[in-house]
């Protein structure tokens, strides 16, 4: 066991602080306290644990160390499930098939504990690079050769966000032709012709932002939500509160304006 | 040194030639070998013999007098150096040997038993977000994504790779030993 | 194989360990290692036994049935291949990876999210003309035309292949991660 505690070297009053990474988080620690309490987990009671623990997190707090949050919330479920401990049972019958939460406590921490040693087990195997290295074999590059990326799916979606935020989106050369009185059908016919003239797919705000009326805008608007009901345009919005690509399923002379709702057929 | 004598006696029909020739392919490529890769290049050979060669040369290999070992590795074969002088090499080649986190190996022994995983699993199993590590162990090619979980927000689900095998020196992924029951937990 | 034991028998002085030490070393760097480069790393051995060490391991590496040879060059020694098998390593060495480009991936990038994509939806996104780069993504094979946008001009519209998805160990294009799953793995 490494110690939880070190100096931290700041010029005047050394400051104590804890190592977060001694411990890999609350079930650890909680497994720490396990084994230095001779606890069996195999008939672990929380009430137990949740002393050890609790006593812990409090001395840590009078050292007046900063506690992660998932260590606080641990410690607030450990008191829950004593309360439950201490509390006489409740007359009402408990339904059977109801799950203990102190059991299930339990067997959470059981899980951990074998998934540690399963680490534990990996980490002790002979391991390339650290205990056995495979010979160094100098290249020289062929023709007609396999292909390979130097980074995963990740790197690659890194690429293409890296791409997107150096991109300048091109403002929309369009014009809507607004009538004071432009009704859902001719706002839908517009959005899908200004789509036409930019390739198919254009930013949404951008699109909204160039009709000057509010009263068309929103009805352009509830619009977009109406063709989107239909299939006929796609948005996309890879990133909250980012970009909304509206995109055209369809040609603005392929629109049925029956099919929309509250359409009025004038004559 | 002896062993594989008696295993293998010169009647015994493995070819001399043949073990040489795998040494030599082991040797030069350096790379993990499966018994296709090494008959594809030796189509003369029947794939029967070239495993005949590899058990010989993984014996002799053996042999407390030999540096390198033939470990059977990711569903091939590769030359290794022996585990006895890691540091010395490790000092030669002037790297830094391999050092994996505790988050790493406990991130990888949840997705390594319980494939598909998704980062929530994980998360449930460990008690602290694992986001951070998933991504680099990716970065690594210790894992792949490998599809959606068909439940609501279709989170991705990852498998161990090629590499994960090849990192930890097992052959497959059936030669991890079985998760700890919970009876064999206590101390 | 018997010939080093007639000539270094055990009594010889002959440490087995630095034998097989000097064999980890030569195998693992590939290089040309001269007594001082193995004495460097190995500084409790006089170069006097490291030179023995090598013999004993060059008269066993000219066995008929080793494929590898010890062979003195440059002042140093190396190990490699036995000339006998020239072709057939020449064979397995001559499959090496190609890496792609910066240009390549940007291309494949925004092929792969916005997929179909045409030339110009690529230009757009990057600044840059991508013609070149999209054929040569073509003859690799890790995008494919997919039919023509219903727009002036017609435009080809590509995406990725089965190629493009076992690059990027994917099992299929619904588990191409989004901005949010990767959200998700941040620190």
């Amino acid at each position: 066991m490494p110690s939880l505690f070190a100096a931290e070297e700041e010029d005047a009053t050394p400051a104590w602080t804890v190592h977060t990474d001694v411990f890999e988080g609350p079930l650890d620690l909680l497994l720490y306290l396990v084994k230095r309490d001779g606890i069996d987990v195999t008939a672990l009671r929380v009430a137990e644990i949740a002393d050890a623990y609790l006593e812990f997190v409090d001395r840590m707090r009078g050292l007046n160390l900063s506690i992660a949050g998932d260590y606080l919330v641990m410690a607030a479920t450990l008191v829950h499930l004593k309360s439950l401990e201490i509390l006489p049972r409740l007359p009402t019958p408990v339904e059977e098939d109801e799950p203990d939460p102190r059991e299930a406590f339990a067997q959470r921490l059981r899980d951990y504990q074998r998934y540690k040693e399963a680490a534990e087990g990996l980490g002790n195997r002979p391991i390339l690079g650290r205990d056995q290295f495979a010979r160094v074999v100098p290249d020289d590059a062929a023709e007609d050769a396999p292909i390979e990326s130097p980074f995963d799916v990740f790197g690659l979606l890194d690429v293409y966000r890296e791409l997107l935020a150096g991109a300048s989106t091109p403002e929309p050369q369009v014009t809507f032709e607004e009538r004071p009185h432009l009704d859902m059908g001719e706002a839908v016919i517009e959005l899908l012709r200004v789509l036409e003239s930019t390739g198919g797919r254009a930013e949404l705000t951008a699109v909204l932002g160039s009709i000057r009326l509010k009263a068309a805008r929103v009805i352009t608007f509830i619009g977009v939500l109406e063709m989107l009901k239909l299939g006929w345009v796609s948005v996309q919005q890879d990133v909250h509160l980012g970009p909304i690509a509206i995109e055209a399923r369809i040609r603005a002379d392929q629109a049925d304006l029956r099919a929309l709702q509250g359409f009025v057929e004038t004559a | 040194m002896s062993d594989e004598i008696l295993l293998f006696p010169t009647g015994s029909g493995v070819d001399p030639e043949l073990v040489a020739v795998v040494e030599a392919l082991l040797f030069a490529t350096g790379k993990v070998m499966r018994v296709e890769d090494l008959a594809a290049v030796l189509p003369e050979q029947e794939p029967r013999r070239i495993v005949d060669a590899l058990r010989v040369l993984g014996d002799r290999c053996a042999s407390e007098d030999r540096g390198v070992k033939l470990v059977e590795v990711a569903g091939g074969w590769q030359m290794r150096s022996d585990e006895r002088f890691a540091t010395v090499v490790a000092e030669a080649l002037s790297v830094k040997p391999v050092r994996l986190s505790r988050a790493a190996l406990e991130v990888l022994a949840v997705i390594a038993w319980e494939q598909p995983a998704t980062k929530q699993d994980v998360d449930q199993v460990r008690g602290v977000d694992s986001g951070a590590t998933v991504r680099k162990l990716l970065e690594q090619g210790l894992i792949r994504v490998a599809g959606r979980r068909d439940i609501p927000g279709r989170p991705l689900e990852y498998r161990t790779t090629r590499a994960f095998l090849q990192l930890f020196s097992l052959s497959d992924l059936g030669s991890l030993p079985t998760l700890a029951d919970a009876e064999e937990l206590a101390d």
